[in-house]
């Protein structure tokens, strides 16, 4: 095992894969040179593997997308980023409508075998056009899968998945989260898709959630531990398909459940799983499903004005007091 | 370069196969035997089968809507791609696509998208394995594809990295019904080559020999690692999609003649040059007619999918 | 009151406005001359208002996107049309970063008024690119509002609302619902956006729906009245923002929903509406909260296999049935 | 067209406002006493400058991210982009946006926006707009944001309608890091007009007597309904983002010299003119200092936004 940093992960699935594939690429906006990405995650790569396989791009979040469909369909590995979770709707039709239906529509003799790396800024004062929430906005479209990661372990595991899968998959970083450190296997490991991880074990109240909002879940169920109230801690992980057993399970153990998203509240991630429990898990239920997420508001450049709008420790507690009612 | 005796015929044989399933499909769709949204290339029919003679067989082929012809052109799977009008079991993309999501892997064809334009990206996608691998891309899309921001970006981005891709436009003067006049500055598409300072030309998309000299010269540039070119085929579609078609017969009739239809145009061209003789184009049209006849006995034996089978493959692997 | 299709109903509303303001005008592909809107919609006006009011433009819909910002930032009404559902994640950023944020973000200075017109072609058989989903794309955008109506007269009235709102309204159109006929007053009026409307009272089960599924729903309704179940259709009209009054007081009522819509089972604008009610209105269930919806899949171009994947009578039938058990 | 004295004074007095208020900007937020997202426009101020001689104050102007200096150049409250600047309720957007999203309505000036190239396609919709009303619309952006598509969609709709629009590229060859070596095809994007036979042209655009003259000329075109043009201004960034800037003082040592900074050599051509004197120049500077001490002040006694304030305004009415 090793300590180290989100960021330093992400970088060693990418240059693990890389040393595995030769087809693996890397392609997206100031990647390579004295930038190495927005977030230093690519940092170095390019030196070691040449500009033809860590390629910078012009701003075209459009065509980086598409590369990422035509590169997949005719048999390579792209890994591509787009700069900012803000800039995805720029890339929406390449992700909705080509790399995920392609497979399908070619009566699935096409794979598209690409990861669409991106990096949220919550929690950061640089705006909406910055800071928007895009968590939610591929559970609605068939053919594609999404992650989001909330340790540097899990991180590295499910790069090196999204990368040899041979389906789009959409990778969700999250700024606060880069440098935040966890212990790491020196020998290679997988961490598999669709597969949510209990972080915690609990029997009172069950908190669901992924990347940043686990860390809140877990702070949270540790004060709430103090007031006598033991909360169990699912981490996601996958975003869609989510999974869908491990939810049941948590749901009929506590019966209460909490959705804790970083995103707004309306149509989001925390939505589809309360939806997903109102359908299949209502008799287990024993309190309303609370959502815990952002206010449907873009999101400002201001840190007072976010702090009132964005969620955390507080918010999470909260909703467990609510639902132990 | 210029096109031998034998590739002269190819194209001409092309042509007609093209022709007579394009016309059939027109046919069978006003009866109601297939259904569907579907886009012929009729009056369009050199360029799909002249660029077969500038690409490898193993390069790769990216289109947009109207990439019928040149599915079979590239000698794609012909019965299965009627299995797939008649929305068979067999068809090209299991019945699911349809004629405007045709392709074929195995001849390395992505010729179907109804999302306007963004073939483009993907093409450009393609030239980094092409890249990689020693091949190039054809991509080609009409001319309202290229006013959609992504052609823009993929010339630029594919000129940049030298990408050994030769974009081509199939300029009709047509979208949906709308004129250039009305959507398009510019005097010609070919002209947008300026904007990367790459080779950019236009032609005349009906005659196969214009084509092709113009083409070869650019792939030539192009496998030469000196990137991208945009060729330009001026042509006239004669119809915009099955369901349009009001009066096929009419049409027909009047647009046969040597200044509008590239068919009887190469026909006149090749009896000129002594290669065409009666004997030969009645042989030609019968091979294409027997292709066809196979190909529509084919997809009509063949099994409609189950009901449950549109359930498969949303993903590779079942999750 | 006159009877008439809702396409004629649309192209009224459209005149009317036209004639009331001049700052209005429409902007599409192929809105004018033979073509009149792929589905005839502005037939005709392009004749009566002349090019400049009636612009059609070049297959660049993020320009028109963009175009509709512009102009309503700048104190016009556009009017914008995007050929086919399908398109839409190609105006994605248009829409979620700059429509959805202006007013907010100019600091309640800038109003954004302008409504983005889109017709879904579902249950055609066009294929993936054509017939896809997308009536949740802005569920989670916050600052957009999105109106799908059932009849002619809603159409009417919500289309003239959203023009003269001014806030950016999305006005989805569904292709089979052009041909309905319906009574439509000669006098002017206008529906609210945000209301939800009931097609029919019940006090069984609540079936919430918009746009095709409404007919789906009546249906239904009138079929299990035979059997003796009395079922309320509730026509949301409006997707976003949702009446959650309306919605409140009929489960309070029935205590028993099924949520039919033609979109994506999963992460769909009816997955909200579940959530909503697993948040706020569980005490009153007495059942799950089923979701009748297209399975995930893309949309095939063959109707056998669309036929197994979309929803109709039976499928809503079938839900009204398991709740009732 | 030329420049009269008057107005060359006025630019100087511009550029100089824009540069001590950047300049405090940057030295503000190492200080830690302003934060968030900010993009000087230090090194390029003669562009700002000098369009604002260009279009009337009743003209509309959209920009990009990098757009405070336009902003200021079009006279809009100076005060409340400090108010922002401090994230304050008096703030242009009531403290919300921040510097990459100033805008001032009542200047019809969009001068923010932070998804890189999409102003280009609001400042299209300004177009029909100004159309409409006889006004024009000038739109600028980093030679980046034209490698998007939407660049290429605005400029081929504006020439087909005709818009009054004049496209004003600030070309620093930088973006975010990269150069256009790595990211640009074509040796420059002036060029790109060429692609929608529309007037294009590069200039220096540390000059502003050859941007004014060039511009001008543009906008007659444009005010005559003849449509769109491209300039493209050649200048140089001294700092990408506030957070970028490691020793601030000595790059600018370094660069504060005739060659590089539009400022100094302004000078130099004012002086040589016998336009600017000492005491003219000291006057300017001093005008800038006292607008900017007014501003400070004013910011930073302005009351912070109430932390529900962020719920209002999401709609235009309460819903
Ligand atoms: C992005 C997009 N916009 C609009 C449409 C509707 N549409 C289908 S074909 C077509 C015209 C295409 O014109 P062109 O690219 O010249 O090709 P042609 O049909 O003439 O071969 C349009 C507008 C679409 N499918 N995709
Ligand atoms: C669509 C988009 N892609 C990427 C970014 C990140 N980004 C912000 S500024 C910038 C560089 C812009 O370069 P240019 O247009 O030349 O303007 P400059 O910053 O040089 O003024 C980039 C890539 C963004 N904000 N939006
Ligand atoms: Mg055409
Ligand atoms: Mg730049």
């Amino acid at each position: 095992m090793k300590n180290m940093k989100m960021v330093d992960a992400i970088r060693e699935a990418l240059r693990e894969e890389m040393l595995h594939d030769e087809d693996v690429f890397l392609l997206g906006e100031a990647l390579g040179g004295v930038q190495g990405g927005s977030f230093r995650v690519t940092k170095g790569l390019d030196e070691e593997f040449g500009k033809a396989r860590v390629v910078d791009t012009a701003i075209s979040e459009a065509a980086i997308g598409g590369v990422a469909v035509g590169a997949a369909a005719y048999g390579m590995r792209p890994v591509v980023e787009i700069m900012f979770g803000s800039l995805m709707p720029l890339v929406a039709d390449e992700i909705h409508n080509q790399a995920g239906t392609l497979h399908y529509v070619s009566g699935g003799k096409i794979n598209c075998p690409c990861v669409i790396r991106t990096c949220n800024w919550m929690r950061i004062i640089s705006g909406p056009h910055h800071c928007g929430n895009i968590d939610a906005l591929w559970v609605n479209s068939p053919g594609i899968k999404a992650v989001a990661p909330s340790t540097p372990y899990d991180a590295k595991g499910l790069l090196k998945t999204a990368i040899r899968d041979n389906d789009p998959v959409i990778f969700l970083e999250y700024s606060p989260l880069y440098t935040k450190t966890g212990d790491v296997p020196e020998e290679e490991y997988f961490v598999p898709i669709g597969k949510a991880d209990i972080k915690r074990e609990g029997k009172d109240v069950t908190i669901i959630c992924y990347a940043t909002t686990v860390g809140d879940a877990l702070e949270s169920a540790e004060l709430m531990e103090k007031e006598g109230v033991s909360v169990e801690v699912l981490d996601l992980r996958t975003i869609i398909p989510y999974d869908k057993e491990a939810i049941r399970a948590s749901v009929e153990k506590t019966g209460r459940v909490v959705i804790a998203y970083e995103g707004y509240k309306t149509g989001g991630v925390g939505s589809e799983i309360a939806a997903f429990i109102a359908e299949e898990c209502i008799d287990s239920l024993i309190a309303p499903v609370l959502r815990v997420a952002c206010k449907d508001v873009p999101n400002p450049s201001n840190s007072i004005l976010i702090e009132n709008i964005s969620i955390g420790k507080r918010e999470v507690i909260d909703a467990i007091r609510r639902v132990m009612e | 370069m210029m096109l031998d005796m034998e590739d002269r015929l190819d194209i001409y044989q092309k042509m007609l196969q093209i022709r007579s399933s394009e016309l059939k499909m027109c046919e069978l769709f006003k009866k109601g035997e297939i259904v569907g949204h579907m886009l012929p290339c009729l009056g369009q029919e050199a360029i799909p089968s002249t660029l077969a003679k500038v690409y490898a067989p193993d390069d790769y082929l990216v289109t947009a809507h109207r990439g019928g012809g040149h599915y079979m052109a590239k000698g794609c799977d012909f019965n299965a791609m009627w299995a797939e009008l008649y929305g068979r079991a067999t068809g090209t993309t299991k019945g699911r696509g349809g004629q405007i999501h045709l392709m074929d892997m195995s001849h390395f064809a992505m010729t179907g998208n109804a999302v306007v334009g963004q073939h483009w990206g993907i093409a450009t996608g393609a030239g980094f394995v092409a890249r990689k691998r020693g091949k190039i891309v054809v991509a080609v899309g009409g001319e309202g594809s290229t006013n959609r921001g992504i052609f823009h970006e993929s010339l630029n981005m594919a000129t940049v990295q030298k990408l050994p891709i030769l974009y081509v436009v199939e300029f009709n003067n047509n979208q949906m019904g709308n004129t250039c006049e009305e959507t398009t500055a510019g005097t010609r598409i070919a002209n947008r080559a300026f904007a990367y300072d790459i080779p950019g030309a236009t032609v005349d998309g009906n005659d196969p020999d214009a084509i092709y000299s113009k083409a070869i010269e650019y792939v030539d540039h192009i496998r030469s690692g000196k990137g991208p070119c945009l060729l330009e085929c001026i042509t006239g579609k004669w119809t915009d999609s099955v369901s349009n078609i009001r009066q096929l017969p009419e049409v027909l009739e009047k647009i046969k003649s040597p200044e509008n239809d590239c068919i009887a145009r190469f026909e006149v061209k090749l009896r000129a040059e002594g290669i065409l003789t009666d004997a030969l184009e009645k042989a030609c049209k019968n091979r294409a007619q027997e292709m066809l006849q196979a190909a529509l006995t084919f997809a009509q034996n063949s099994p409609l999918p189950n009901p449950s089978d549109g359930m498969d493959d949303v993903f590779s692997q079942p999750v």
